[in-house]
């Protein structure tokens, strides 16, 4: 009698999948993985090289940032949304500062929004320099990130000259800027301002260009505009999409109703779109900075003492603005204490990762890094 | 200082010039993990990526995601309650002679999120031992510099060829600007005179001489 | 050349949120024969070589520093978060009155004041000023709210050490009346005698013997030398 | 601003405009929830912009609030509905908005929130075997440290 022979797809149809097809089995993406950009962990259901199912897990990086606040006068709060996106330290504070100063009644004057709208821009500007150069890791070419580093560290001693810190600035307070700007302030940023333009189209040259990034760009992890808007997703990953929303223009805050700039938006809302839209908002925000920067009126940079203590009335409040990466909310509730009742961050990195579970089942398993990058994540804003 | 275990016994000069050369071999060729958790993890990516830093002029630019590859771990960002147990996994598939810097208030000892917080830990010192701490919120890349400069002297004079596992820490060595040994010796010892205990000296004595003694050094978590 | 700069497509305005804004499209880069793919990516890769490699010969847009050696001239920004220190005036009196507004405005208790009451002045006087540098998120609230200036920033950033109970700073390095306060003591002595020296370090049980969140009392080092 | 909001509450028994000036606030009785919303994102709501929860616990109620956003007028609307704090049952937005999904499992993580109708109501941030709901009024964690009290 002959032995029974069996084929590899006999194995797998009867042994291992009793359903028929092939075996499904999960991958664990992280927390600890250079592409995930912290400690994001992404259970990947795999079949053979597709993915059939992507499952976030958040909560390592969740310290409580919420509860802290309720213990947190307001003026503290505004250094703890620092810690949150860090990238967009000065539209955290920002958007904190005016949640309270619309709460509290505290009116400012030309210079402070002024200078607020050029830090908020320019921190723009240095975020997308550094998605930029992680982008180009992530997707396997150093090069970009010495690049986009390099333009990085040079706004950041900018900042530093100014601001005296680095990255958590706690800089834009309710009432006011921490430091009036300093002298060398003006003539750096002019001076870096006109050095960055040339960087862009290097940055085009370098990795726009470049055909073997575009085919790992195109046609990945589409997007339609109804599915971004029902996913909560905002800022360039919903505008990649077709849907033109940003605050800046739709409801104006800081001097952004004196200025003039088209919002860059995609088609297909797939990763090129994602990568081009940044690209193109960052030539947008150097023409806003060019022009603030020319433009700050005198003023007082401080109007409220800063040992004073704020009381809010008694209510919910919300304020939202756009940071580089979408929508950033601060709810308020408050019971007429110099502390919060409930503080609620609105992080636009928690709404836009939900992205990632539609656009990536059925794409393979190495677009997944072109995917996460495109959507520009940072890890301690999700989880707070 | 002393150079490595060349006073004790049993160790003749050539092992002890070996230990030198290796240490010193050891001390420039640190692989860091990539491994960050947050806002410190921009500066260290300023640091040891980035041009205008560059932290290949101290042999140490190889950063690996894999910890079997790495040999440094530069904790950068919050640990929380969850991200513990996966951190001293990492920890503990790092092959050994491994070193820890701790970078940053949160990490040192919960920072902004040591009161009221439910989940994040206060100290990462309570996971795994640390070796060097890096304090600024976030420290600037120049001040981590700083720290793996003190961590290479660390390894040049006291991790030593016989006794990779046994990494003392010295307490006295790196100190704050205006502070001498004597004074924290000093202190050390009316500390131990406050507590009560006899023989105060011996007990100093007993401690030094073995440092492996239960309870002896009342310090947090274990070496090694 | 489409591949070189890629021009926005479909200027236009659209409506969104009840207003009328300006947008441009995404272009869509394109490739359809082989030959431009693989001249494409050539193209592109060498457009980046040349890029690259165009630093070694403008060897002046290197922006490396050298860290260590440059300790002597690196220049930190005046306004950089370092260290606190205390203010001292020229004789030596510092200007902290003890009134706490930087213990209550620091978010997360990383200075702690002990003060008593002056014997001589009958005011309070400071005893230990105690920052914790393993807590101080450098947020800047304390020197932004001290009304007399008698606490700064500077810029020194070299702080590690290999065990964190050094983090923990005494500031002043006496106990006694600040400086307005000195010179209302007229007698020459008295003034000398209310200034107690305070030792800058006294481990992380600084004034009243008390323990700190988070941090055990020193022990002696596990294997230092004698 | 049109006043079409006060049509809408118009025919809603227990629905009340709060006097929240910005962005407009609509109180709803937990059975009329589902249903104005359906008619709100009809209205043009597209976008569910955010979604928490206050706990009052003099009140003996957990508020819930939903932020909408409508990408065509540009309005923001907030909605809210009071559950009793013992237990807090509301319906899941999930088939309307998909992001409702995630916030609210949020929700469920920090204040103990059961939405009926979720297809997966798991802790987001915290683990499986967490006891208790961090951001309610009571919590209590002998983990957390108190400042002052060594």
């Amino acid at each position: 009698m002959t032995p029974k022979t069996l084929t590899l797809q006999d194995l797998l149809r009867t042994d291992f999948a009793p359903g028929g097809g092939t075996q499904e089995y999960f991958v664990n993406m992280g927390p600890q993985h250079p592409a995930t950009h912290g400690v994001l962990r992404l259970l990947l259901k795999l079949d053979g090289e597709t993915l059939r199912q992507v499952i976030p897990v958040l909560g390592y990086i969740h310290r409580g940032i919420e509860k802290i606040c309720e213990h947190q006068t307001y003026r503290q709060i505004v250094h703890l949304s620092d810690r949150l996106d860090y990238l967009s330290a000065l539209a955290n504070n920002w958007c904190v500062t005016r949640v309270v100063e619309r709460a509290a009644g505290i009116e400012t004057n030309e210079r402070i929004e002024t200078i607020r709208t050029l830090m908020a821009e320019l921190e723009r500007l240095q975020s997308h320099t550094l998605w930029w150069g992680v982008f180009g890791m992530d997707l396997g070419a150093f090069t970009p990130f010495l690049h986009g580093f390099r333009d990085r560290e040079e706004l950041t001693q900018i900042f530093e000259d100014t601001i005296g810190a680095r990255l958590t600035m706690n800089y834009i307070q309710p009432g006011g800027l921490l430091h009036d700007l300093h002298k060398d302030f003006a003539p750096r940023v002019r001076a870096w301002l006109k050095d960055f333009g040339t960087k862009v189209d290097e940055y085009d040259r370098m990795l726009s260009g470049n055909l073997i990034a575009q085919k790992r760009l195109v046609d990945i992890g589409a997007l339609s505009g109804d599915e971004a808007l029902g996913l909560g997703a905002t800022g360039p990953v919903l505008r990649a999409s077709g849907v033109p929303w940003d605050l800046r223009r739709v409801r104006p805050y800081g001097v952004y109703d004196q200025l003039d700039f088209v919002v860059p938006v995609g088609e297909k809302g797939d990763c090129w779109d994602r990568y081009w839209v940044r690209i193109e908002e960052m030539r947008q925000s150097l023409a806003l900075c060019e022009t603030l920067i020319e433009n700050i009126p005198e003023g007082k940079t401080m109007l409220v003492k800063p040992a004073a203590k704020i009381r809010l009335p008694e209510g919910t409040f919300y304020e939202e603005l756009e940071t580089p990466r979408g929508i950033f909310g601060v709810h308020l509730h408050s019971r007429g204490k110099d502390m919060p009742w409930r503080f609620h961050f609105r992080s636009p990195n928690l709404h836009n990762l939900w992205c990632i579970t539609k656009i990536a089942p059925g794409a393979r398993v190495a677009d997944i890094v072109a995917m996460l990058a495109g959507l520009d994540l940072i890890v301690p804003d999700m989880d707070r | 200082m002393a150079v490595g275990h060349a006073e004790g016994p049993g160790q003749n000069l050539l092992l002890t010039r070996l230990e030198d050369v290796i240490s010193w071999a050891r001390s420039n060729s640190l692989w860091p993990l990539t491994f960050g958790t947050s806002c410190c993890a921009i500066e260290m990516m300023m640091a040891s990526g980035a041009s205008h830093h560059d932290l290949a002029r101290f042999g140490a630019e190889v950063t690996r995601p894999s910890p079997r590859q790495a040999d440094l771990l530069i904790v950068a960002g919050t640990i929380v309650k969850r991200m513990a147990q996966p951190l001293r996994t990492l920890y503990e598939q790092m092959p050994e002679p491994r070193y820890v810097i701790a970078t940053g208030a949160c990490v040192i000892s919960g920072g902004p999120f040591i009161y009221h917080s439910y989940s994040s830990l206060r100290g990462v010192d309570d996971v795994i031992p640390v070796d060097v701490y890096v304090p600024g919120c976030p420290p600037r890349p120049e001040g981590l510099f700083y720290g793996i400069l003190t961590l290479q002297r660390m390894i040049r004079e006291r991790a030593g060829l016989k006794h990779p596992e046994e990494r003392r820490a010295p307490v006295t060595a790196a100190l704050p600007e205006g502070i001498t040994k004597q004074e924290i010796q000093a202190e050390m010892l009316e500390l131990f005179e406050a507590q009560g205990r006899r023989n105060v000296h011996e007990e100093y004595r007993r401690t030094v001489s073995d440092p492996g003694a239960k309870g002896a050094y009342p310090g947090r978590g274990e070496r090694g | 050349m489409s591949w070189i700069r890629l021009q926005p497509q479909k200027p236009g305005p659209r409506r969104i949120g009840g207003i009328e804004l300006q947008t441009v499209s995404a272009p869509r880069p394109d490739s359809d024969s082989l030959w431009k793919v693989a001249l494409g990516g050539l193209k592109g890769m060498l457009g980046g070589m040349k890029l690259t490699l165009g630093y070694v010969t403008h060897p002046s847009k290197v922006v490396t520093q050298q860290y260590p050696e440059n300790r002597e001239t690196l220049k930190l920004p005046e306004r950089a978060r370092g260290r606190l220190y205390f203010v001292k005036e020229e004789n030596g009196f510092h200007r902290c009155t003890a009134c706490r507004i930087c213990e209550r405005a620091c978010p997360n208790e990383s200075i702690i004041i002990h003060a008593h009451k002056g014997e001589v002045t009958k005011k309070p006087e400071i005893d230990h000023y105690v920052w914790r540098l393993d807590t101080c998120t450098f947020c800047y609230a304390c020197v932004q709210t001290c009304p007399f200036d008698a606490i700064r920033f500077d810029g020194r950033f070299e702080s590690a050490v290999y065990d964190r109970r050094l983090l923990v700073y005494n500031l002043n390095d006496y106990a006694g009346p600040h400086d307005t306060l000195a010179r209302k003591i007229e007698d020459e002595e008295q003034r000398a005698s209310c200034r107690t020296p305070v030792r800058p370090y006294e481990g992380p049980v600084p004034a009243s013997g008390e323990k700190l969140h988070g941090i055990e009392p020193l022990g002696p080092p596990r294997g230092e030398d004698e | 601003m049109s006043d079409w909001l006060e049509d809408f509450i118009a025919g809603k028994e227990g629905a009340e405009l709060l006097a929240d000036d910005r962005p407009r606030s609509l109180l709803l009785p937990l059975p009329a929830l589902i249903g104005s919303m359906q008619a709100l994102k009809a209205q043009g709501f597209d976008m569910l912009n955010d979604h928490m929860a206050v706990d009052n616990p003099e009140g003996e109620h957990i508020r819930l609030l939903w932020l909408l956003c409508s990408t065509e007028s540009g309005e923001l609307l907030r909605v809210c509905c009071d559950l009793p704090r013992q237990q807090p049952v509301a319906p899941s937005l999930n088939a309307l908005w998909p992001v409702a999904e995630w916030q609210e499992r949020e929700v469920y993580d920090l204040f103990g929130v059961l939405y009926s109708g979720h297809p997966d109501l798991r802790r987001l941030f915290l683990e499986d075997d967490w006891e208790g709901w961090p951001l309610r009024k009571d919590y209590e964690d002998s983990f957390i440290l108190e400042p002052g009290k060594p």
